[in-house]
């Protein structure tokens, strides 16, 4: 049952991520693709997360976490660039 | 597997060393960090592709090859303080030669005569 | 000097570094008191105003609300996203907002932000009003009657301000 | 004296760390002071592990006590040692010479050449292919930081080129490493040497790729055609000082072909024996001829010196190409020679340019200069020895270099190129020096050019009188170059010998 | 000490005389100059007698044994007699300069270069070494060059010395070949084993290469055709250099050198072709030419250059007789032709003109010196009882019993004859025209006498050629045969040094020339009308603009290769790297080996597609710079999967933080760079790029493929069992990072340090050109620092640097470490950067960065140091356990200190860059335009 | 593991992913950047907890121990994400990327750029 829905699940993050990826290319803006960015962002943490309970291990942990972190970090730096052009005045 | 990742780095490989031949510093970067993460994987696999075996004593049953990891590593930080240091190198060729083309000059094409002109203006 | 110049930070970074060890032992109990006490020390000059905890009883009730909110309208907005785009009626509000620091405006912002259907996307600079925009808007007034009524007073109350 | 193989690595990056702490990163002076005396040190460290080696046989050091192949080792043996040996004397004349004013034209000049002293020294003695990459690594990003240093368009434009070019030679020497590791298993070169003779058939030929990958890098450092285009504008543009030490740069890449080509896929690798010189004997002899055309087109002094820079590591790749004991010899005095004259010329360059006003050390009528003689008579040295005509140190190496070449085939191909490329050096210098020093504008000009100073003397003279010595020297220095080149060409010695260390497994 | 080493010692010695005496007086300093070769001239005298005898004298020191080098003199006949002209010809030399050079002349300088040449030369004549031999041939070239052009603000002299150095420095080169396969075809460099072995070389395949090479060596030296248009030009040299080199010695090296090798590579019918036949062109050639000379230095140099022809000639011809006749007139030409030069010199000095169209009838102002001329003029022209007579007899009688041509030899007695009528017709030309003829013409000097010891030498020499002329056998006679002897190697024919021989041919050929000389010359001016028919060519100007093609032609063949573009550098180093991989891949039959692959599964399907699709989006928004950074985070996200996937967690942690940090510093670069690229590159250009790199790609990918199919045997379970007990972690990578490969990591700080350095000169005075506003032309928003993200960031920052403490703290056995924490540190700071900017910052965060770079490279150094004290290696590691109450067991190690040295440079360098960047806009933000 | 912890956690597991698959869905499909930005809400909220709390299910059991620190990653999600979108619609609004037409309060869109209060005059039409 529970790898019945992991596989599901990861199909699912997978098909997101294809989605996301989508709107990255085609924009139309560049504000549409930092955020398709951001949610890539999301749905890797959680391709992580599952990756762990798929091997039955906490390695990836950090990872995930790390994604969150920075993720965010990038995401606000690319954004301040758009609005400032000069991200660390 | 081995055929994808082997297809992946290829292509990475390939579409750097492309940015890497244009003109302007800026691709050139974007080029050679691309190449940079095409190199890393190329590294990696060198100790073979494994699945589920953290060199991590004690997480998992089969270890893979963390030699190669540790070389990585070492190549992923020297490549960003090469990476870092080619950037500022752009900003400052931008700024010691008014322009930003790799050889510091501007080729002469309709597009930035045609610019140059609108300069002018 | 106070030892515990963030106190809020402190008891956070203490329950955090537990959380990241997934341990209790005396050795890390050790180290989360350690640097409970050492990062807010380190970082004591780079901070702005502090929030003050009022009502940490109806902070943890409020907690639970967003979170009902969550779950509720989450399902709500999940039926609009895979229905058809064409009945969608979006809309900008702004939201008249009496909240005087800025850690609440933020509060807020996020709140309505996490809160499926709306996403905060300015603030005036004169912190007077939130920029929303809602993702299908039945009616504007009845929006902020509820932001205000369902959000901002308790977070007033929380932060006393 | 158990740890003097590591010295000529520690001592320069101590150095350079704290040049960079409270009290030194205070004043100039104070950073003066100590990098000289730090690079004093150095010098005598490099010789007296030069003397230990040579006294007393190959000193392998092995760090963190982790056995070979496992662990990095050091490798101080006759060849390594005698270019570490070159790289400190080079590195103490090119930093009296900045002493005179050139270290004032930018900051932390002081810190990055010890990095790139450290850099150097540590890529001659590691015994550690991905340890060579991490030196490589080091020398490079110093140079870059370096090459900028006194500013201006020309130094920018010739370090993106430099940058650049070396970036994607640095991903090459990555596929090229990534490919030995993943055939051979290990990093040690001696280790790979003794297990690239066994390899499966097909795996070899990977193997083979990524050797002659590694060959490209090496090449690009050493200049080797078609990969050295960038040499001419890099050298010649940046500051005295800093070009005197890029002349043993070329030479590392040199180095590494004998190491890696020359040892782990040398006469005894099987399927892989001397798997470079297929390729290394077109392009050497293609590289001295391009470095001639290069000398004789230059118009102004750095760039004929750069261009002579090519000249040399062409010749040394034949040495390299020839892949006998007689060549590796030769190639290690010619190595020692060539850097020496070059790093000096580039000193010289800078020192006739500042007295020559506005046409600086153009080919092209100027003012008088105010040291004629002594500047003449250096360069007057520095030309004989770099054409490789008598009595200099440059004779000897041409001699050794023909004389190493063994069969009528190759006699026929090498001794035309390297005796025409003496001819074109000839030509080239008899011009620069007779309009440097004999060609004056009519008119008297009273500007005063700045002038020369004590430390800046001192370097000239000390790389500079390298090549009388030399010469005088030659027969004690080349028994120790042929000592060299039988280490290197004894798979006992350069191999086997350095995995049979006593056994030592970490931890204190 | 040996005397035969001191010989050319003294001289050697001899170089600093004039350098040290010359702010005495310059007679002075002529008298000690003199002193030590008169001293070596004095011990080769103790030893000619018994050289005479028969005896050689030897001695040899070790120089380089490598190399075969050793320094080796010896003593024979025929260096006895060149040390004789050297030694003898150089000291009056040094007494004529001390009157020909004026005061402006530094005259110690003069000196020291000629006594420099006199150590060359007597070092050719008495190497008893190959290589030495060619040291010393090179070193004739150099010190000539420095002679010729004495005169080094004249530009004939430089250009006359440049071609003087070219074309004997070339030659040199084809000597040091020839001398190299002589020695590698014999076994040794020793110049008597070499000697001893003639048969041995003539009968080797490289014998005929050996004979060009050595020739073309000595013809350059010897000025012979077609080598010999330089020795005119070296004529701007001052008159005692062209006495000494240009007359006496120099020039005569190649006919040493042709002698001396005699016994070795003469006698086949190759060697006597090439010389005679190049010895008779240049004889005619130079008699030819000098006749047309107005110059009365170019008409000697011609002249010298026709007798170096004769000697070559007479080399050429292959019997011992011939040999004989060579090396007396060797001695001959050095007499007569010195004291001509000399005594051209004289005119020059004391009538301010070199030129016979203006100098005439000088016999009414200097009438000693024209005796002497007219002397050695005859003695030039082969007049009886003068030596050039005898040689000249000699050589006829030779050119009558030779066969060089087979059934043409009848044409070398008549060309030489013919020789000797054009001899005979410039010498005249040098009396006549100079000392009668009418009155001087517009000369800048009255001409009068010169002083008394300016002829003394002049006077010497024509003496000579009058009592050798007159008593050959007394004075020469044992010097010719000892000279033969050793040139020979072996036993002298028989001959007569007589002046009468009775009638016979050669007599009626001297007669003939003489007669035929004298109605050339009265008809002269015919001959002038007819040579005035050809273009004038000048040698030096051809020469030269030679040279200035060669210089022009290799310029622009650089400048098309080194055009200065990166592009082009790029493209050749990805060409050679496709060509070289490409080769061996030909070779492998099958890509995929046995190792089992893994299957593929959804997961990596998709992470290839987006990462497929995240590269060529980077490629194809190239020009759309921030869509591109966009597509590359995209990359750089999923490569980091990639590491998760792959079991790498160390480096998807380390992917995924400099990936971001690279990101932030490519939108700073952004920033000043121009937004858009236009499109510039020809379609031709794209396509071969797409070429390039599609084929590199495929070698990469094929490559990989081929590898990891395969299995392989590597050292990495040493490290798997190791780590725990040996290096205290259970995290093998990071225990390989900071123990096993500890210095690696060492390293890649230090790179890092440095970076943080580099970029921060680059940084330093750099003038930015700040766009107003972003690629749409719209202004930058007002809202600097946007409200929630700096109330977050700011109650983020604690939280990043526990986890920045947290990853730190397990990186030894969890993945983490000191960079990865550093890193996450630098980003949390960078982001309160983002969020409220620099100055705020600065307020609150007192970090020296510089402080921490070198701090933090000299913690991990220090830390690899304290095993030194235990007797161990450097970065030899320490760990251990303890226990204390309440908190229980816990590890230390050394490699933590390690890491947090790691850590410091990481945060050090990252923020060094970032900040400095960033306060860069901040302080000239209003200050520059856009420029485009 | 019993059958009930694997259900729960195979629930939590399966809410995640659809909530993650629906953000990404909306990302995609809806019509303007501004309704976008609600897509990824869900994927922060609902579908990253769901995956988290799932995870700290499936390791507390698998280990035997307590494992809490997913939590960590959501209180960091949920904390940035709202910040995130914020300065998505900062930039949205101040290159003027253009609105669905039928969104209602488009006289807003300019004050809310200049950050102007809602109900400040109008300078010029
Ligand atoms: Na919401
Ligand atoms: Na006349």
């Amino acid at each position: 049952m529970l790898s019945w829905a992991l596989f599901f699940v990861t199909i699912c993050i997978c098909i997101a991520l294809f989605l996301n990826l989508w709107r990255l290319l085609v924009g139309p803006h560049i504000s549409d693709r930092i955020l398709a960015l951001d949610t890539m962002y999301i749905n890797a943490i959680a391709l992580i997360m599952l990756y762990g309970m798929y091997m039955g291990t906490s390695l990836y942990f950090e990872a995930a976490l790390l994604i969150a972190m920075l993720g965010f970090v990038s995401t606000s730096a690319l954004c301040k660039y758009l609005l400032r052009g000069d991200i660390i005045e | 597997m081995e055929g994808i990742y082997a297809f992946c780095v290829g292509l990475m490989t390939a579409c750097g060393i492309f940015l890497t031949l244009r003109g302007r510093t800026f691709s050139v970067v974007v080029g050679l960090t691309l190449l940079s993460y095409a190199v890393n994987l190329f590294l990696f696999a060198s100790g073979r592709l494994r699945l589920d075996a953290a060199a991590v004593l004690g997480e998992s049953e089969n270890y893979g090859d963390p030699l190669p990891q540790a070389l990585v590593l070492t190549a992923i930080v020297i490549g960003f303080a090469m990476t870092a240091f080619a950037v500022i190198l752009a900003m400052r060729a931008r700024a010691d030669l008014g322009n930003d083309h790799v050889d510091g000059r501007i080729p002469q094409t309709k597009e930035s005569a045609r610019q140059k002109s609108g300069g002018q203006r | 000097m106070s030892f515990f110049p963030m106190p809020f930070h402190s008891l956070l970074l203490f329950v955090v570094w537990l959380l990241l060890n997934n341990s209790a032992s005396p050795g890390q109990i050790v180290l989360a008191t350690f640097f409970a006490i050492s990062i807010p020390l380190l970082v004591n000059g780079m901070r702005g105003e502090q929030p003050k905890l009022k009502k940490p009883w109806l902070a943890f009730r409020y907690l639970l609300l967003v979170i009902y909110d969550i779950l509720v309208a989450n399902i709500q907005v999940a039926a609009l996203v895979l229905g058809s785009t064409k009945k969608l009626r979006p809309g900008f509000v702004a939201i008249p907002i009496d909240l005087s620091t800025d850690v609440g405006i933020t509060l807020l912002a996020s709140t309505v932000s996490l809160t499926p259907g709306t996403v905060s996307t300015e603030v005036s600079e004169d912190k007077q009003w939130l920029y929303v925009h809602a993702l299908h808007l039945e009616s504007e007034q009845e929006l902020i009657d509820e932001i205000k009524q369902r959000y901002e007073r308790p977070i007033k109350e929380i932060l006393g301000c | 004296m158990q740890h003097l193989s590591i010295l000529p690595i520690l001592l320069p990056l101590f150095t350079g760390a704290l040049l960079l702490l409270p009290p030194l990163s205070g004043t100039l002076k104070r950073q003066r002071v100590f990098t000289l005396l730090s690079m004093l040190a150095q010098v005598v460290a490099a010789f007296m592990l030069l003397a230990q080696v040579y006294n007393e046989g190959v000193n392998q050091y092995i760090l963190g006590d982790w056995r070979p192949p496992f662990g990095i080792v050091l490798v101080a043996d006759p060849l390594s040692t005698v270019m570490v040996a070159l790289t400190t004397f080079l590195g103490f004349g090119a930093l009296s010479y900045a002493t005179g004013s050139h270290d004032r034209a930018g900051s932390y000049f002081y810190p990055l050449f010890m990095f790139q002293v450290m850099g150097i020294n540590g890529a001659f003695l590691t015994g550690d292919a991905f340890n060579l990459f991490v030196f490589f690594e080091v020398l490079l990003i110093a140079s870059y930081a370096l090459l900028v240093h006194g500013g201006g368009k020309q130094k920018t434009q010739a370090t993106v080129h430099y940058v650049v070019l070396n970036l994607a030679g640095s991903s090459i020497f990555l596929f090229g490493l990534g490919i030995l590791y993943g055939t051979l298993g290990t990093l040690n070169i001696a280790d790979m040497a003794q297990k690239v003779g066994q390899l499966d058939e097909t795996v070899a030929i990977i193997t083979k790729i990524g050797a002659l990958m590694l060959l490209v890098v090496f090449g690009l450092k050493s200049a080797m055609l078609p990969l050295h285009f960038w040499l001419p504008k890099t050298y010649s543009s940046a500051s005295a000082p800093v070009a005197a030490i890029f002349a043993v740069m070329t030479k590392v890449g040199i180095y590494s072909i004998l190491r890696i080509h020359g040892v782990v896929f040398g006469d005894d690798a099987g399927e892989l024996a001397n798997v470079a010189q297929a390729w290394l004997w077109p392009l050497a002899l293609m590289t001295i001829t391009i470095g001639t055309i290069g000398a004789l087109a230059s118009p102004s002094l750095k760039l004929l010196t750069a261009n002579l820079v090519i000249l040399s590591a062409g010749t040394l790749m034949v040495c390299a190409a020839l892949q006998n004991e007689a060549a590796t010899s030769a190639a290690l005095y010619y190595m020692v020679h060539s850097t020496l004259v070059a790093g000096g010329m580039f000193l010289l360059a800078d020192a006739i340019g500042r007295q020559r006003g506005k046409a600086e050390d153009r080919f092209v009528v100027a003012k008088r200069m105010d040291t004629p003689i002594f500047l003449g008579i250096f360069f007057a040295v520095s030309a004989v020895a770099v054409i490789g005509m008598p009595p200099f140190s440059g004779f000897i190496g041409k001699v050794m270099v023909l004389q190493a070449v063994e069969t009528a085939t190759e006699q026929m191909w090498v001794w035309p190129v390297i005796l025409l490329s003496s001819l074109g050096a000839l030509i080239a210098l008899s011009r620069a020096g007779t309009t440097l020093f004999w060609r004056h504008s009519s008119t008297k000009q009273t500007e005063d050019s700045p002038k020369i100073h004590f430390g800046e003397w001192l370097g000239i003279v000390l790389l500079l009188s390298a090549s009388p010595l030399l010469a005088m020297f030659a027969g004690p220095f080349s028994e120790m170059t042929v000592e060299a080149a039988r280490f290197l060409h004894d798979p006992a010695l350069s191999v086997e010998a350095l995995l049979t260390s006593p056994l030592a497994d970490g931890g204190l | 000490m040996n005397t035969l080493l001191c010989i050319p010692l003294l001289v050697l010695l001899g170089t600093i005389v004039p350098l040290c005496s010359m702010r005495y007086s310059r007679t002075a300093c002529a008298f000690l100059t003199a002193a030590l070769p008169a001293l070596a001239l004095f011990l080769i005298l103790d030893l000619a007698p018994a050289v005479i005898a028969g005896e050689r004298f030897n001695v040899a020191v070790d120089w380089v044994p490598a190399i075969d080098l050793s320094l080796a003199f010896r003593l024979d006949g025929l260096a006895l007699l060149f040390s004789f002209l050297i030694l003898g010809i150089g000291l009056l030399v040094i007494l004529y300069a001390r009157y020909y050079l004026s005061k402006e002349d530094n005259i110690g300088k003069f000196y020291s270069y000629l006594i420099l040449f006199m150590f060359a030369m007597l070092g050719v004549v008495m190497s008893d070494n190959l290589i030495q031999l060619w040291v010393f041939w090179e070193l004739t070239s150099i010190s000539s060059f420095l002679l010729i052009s004495f005169w080094g603000h004249k530009s004939e002299a430089r250009k006359g010395a440049r071609m003087a150095l070219t074309i004997t420095g070339a030659g040199g080169l084809f000597l040091l070949a020839g001398l190299l396969m002589l020695g590698d075809v014999v076994g040794s460099y020793s110049l008597q084993t070499v000697l001893d072995s003639g048969d041995l070389i003539r009968a080797h395949s490289s014998y005929p290469i050996i004979v060009v090479l050595v020739l073309v060596g000595a013809f350059t030296k010897s000025a012979q055709f077609p080598f010999h248009f330089w020795l005119p030009n070296a004529m701007a040299a001052p008159t005692p250099v062209s006495a000494y080199l240009h007359s006496a010695t120099m020039v005569k090296a190649g006919i040493f050198l042709m002698a001396r090798f005699y016994p070795a590579l003469a006698g086949t019918d190759l060697w006597f072709l090439i010389v005679s036949m190049t010895g008779l062109a240049t004889f005619l050639l130079g008699g030819y030419l000098a006749l047309f000379q107005h110059d009365l230095k170019g008409l000697l140099a011609n002249s010298t250059i026709s007798h170096l022809g004769l000697i070559t000639l007479l080399l050429g011809m292959g019997s011992d007789l011939a040999l004989v006749a060579a090396v007396f007139h060797i001695i001959n030409h050095a007499t007569f032709k010195a004291s001509l030069f000399m005594a051209a010199g004289i005119i020059d000095h004391e009538s301010g003109s070199r030129d016979m169209r203006q100098l005439n009838g000088l016999w009414k102002y200097m009438p000693y010196t024209a005796t002497l001329a007219m002397v050695a003029s005859m003695a030039m022209a082969g007049v009886p009882l003068l030596n050039g007579f005898l040689s000249k007899e000699m050589f006829f009688n030779e050119t009558l019993h030779q066969d060089s041509l087979g059934s043409l030899s009848w044409m070398v007695p008549v060309m030489a004859t013919l020789g000797g009528v054009l001899s005979v017709a410039y010498s005249l030309r040098f009396i006549h025209d100079v000392f009668f003829n009418g009155e001087p013409i517009n000369l800048p000097k009255t001409p009068h006498e010169p002083p008394r010891y300016m002829r003394v030498p002049v006077e010497i020499l024509v003496a000579l050629c009058l009592i050798v002329g007159i008593f050959p056998s007394f004075i020469v006679g044992d010097l010719l045969q000892s000279a033969s002897f050793s040139a020979l190697n072996g036993p002298v024919p028989e001959y007569s040094l007589a002046i009468w021989h009775g009638f016979n041919l050669p007599l009626l050929m001297s007669a003939i020339a003489l007669v035929g000389g004298l109605m050339v010359y009265y008809n002269r001016r015919h001959l002038f009308k007819f040579q005035a028919q050809f273009p004038a060519k000048d040698p030096k100007v051809i020469f030269e603009r030679g040279i200035q093609q060669l210089v022009a032609k290799s310029a622009s063949f650089i400048n098309f290769f080194e055009n200065g573009s990166l592009q082009r550098y790029v493209y050749f180093v990805m060409s050679l790297t496709i060509v070289v991989s490409a080769y061996p891949l030909l070779d492998l039959d099958a890509t995929a080996g046995r190792r089992p692959e893994i299957p593929v599964d959804a997961l990596s399907i998709t992470g290839a597609v987006l990462l497929t699709l995240g590269s060529l989006g980077t490629v194809i928004w190239h020009r759309r710079r921030m869509v591109a950074l966009l597509t590359l985070s995209v990359v750089g996200l999923i490569v980091t999967l990639a590491f998760a996937r792959f079991s790498a967690p160390d480096l998807a942690l380390t992917q995924l933080s400099v990936e971001v940090v690279t990101v932030i510093l490519l939108m700073l670069a952004l920033f000043f760079l121009p937004q858009k690229t236009p499109k510039e590159s020809s379609p031709r250009r794209v396509v071969r790029d797409l070429g390039i790199s599609a084929m590199i790609g495929g070698i990469v990918g094929t490559v990989i493929y081929a590898m990891m199919t395969r299995p392989l045997d590597t050292i990495s379970d040493f490290f798997l069992e190791n780590s725990k007990t040996g290096g205290g972690g259970t995290n093998v990578v990071n225990v390989i990072l900071v123990d096993f490969r500890g210095f690696d990591t060492l390293g890649e700080i230090t790179v890092l340090g440095i970076a943080a350095l580099g970029i921060f000169k680059l940084i330093s005075r750099m003038r930015l050109y700040m766009p107003s506003g972003n690629e749409q032309g719209r202004a930058w928003s007002e809202d600097r620092h946007p409200l929630m993200l700096s109330v977050v960031s700011q109650s983020l920052l604690p939280l990043a640097l526990l986890v920045s403490a947290y990853i730190f703290l397990r990186g030894h056995n969890m993945p983490g470490g000191g960079f990865i924490a550093g890193l996450i540190t630098s980003v949390a700071i960078i982001q309160q950067y983002v969020a409220h900017g620099v100055d705020w910052i600065k307020e609150r965060l007192k970090l020296d960065y510089q402080i921490m770079i070198g701090s933090g490279i000299g913690i991990a150094a220090l830390t690899g140091l304290g095993s030194w004290a235990f007797g161990h290696p450097f970065l030899t590691s320490w760990f251990d356990y303890f226990s204390l109450p309440v908190i229980g067991k816990f590890e230390l190690a050394s490699a933590m200190i390690f890491d947090l040295g790691v850590y410091l440079t990481v945060v050090g360098a990252t923020m060094l860059i970032l900040a400095n960047l960033g306060q860069l806009t901040t302080s000239e933000r209003a200050t520059f335009e856009e420029d485009a | 593991m019993s059958i009930y912890i694997e259900v729960l956690i195979s629930v939590f597991l399966l809410i995640g992913g659809v909530f993650l698959l629906i953000g990404s869905i909306g990302l995609a499909r809806l019509p303007d950047i501004f309704t976008r930005l609600h897509g990824p809400t869900k994927a922060t909220t609902l579908g990253i907890t769901g995956i988290l709390l799932s995870s700290m299910l499936y390791q507390s059991f698998n280990q035997g121990t307590l494992s809490v620190a997913e939590l960590l990653i959501t209180l960091f999600l949920l904390i940035t994400a709202p910040v995130a979108a914020n300065m998505v619609a900062k930039s949205a609004l101040h290159r003027e990327n253009p609105p669905l037409p039928r969104t209602t309060g488009q006289d807003l869109i300019p004050k809310a750029r200049e950050r102007k209060p809602a109900d400040a005059v109008e300078e010029d039409a």
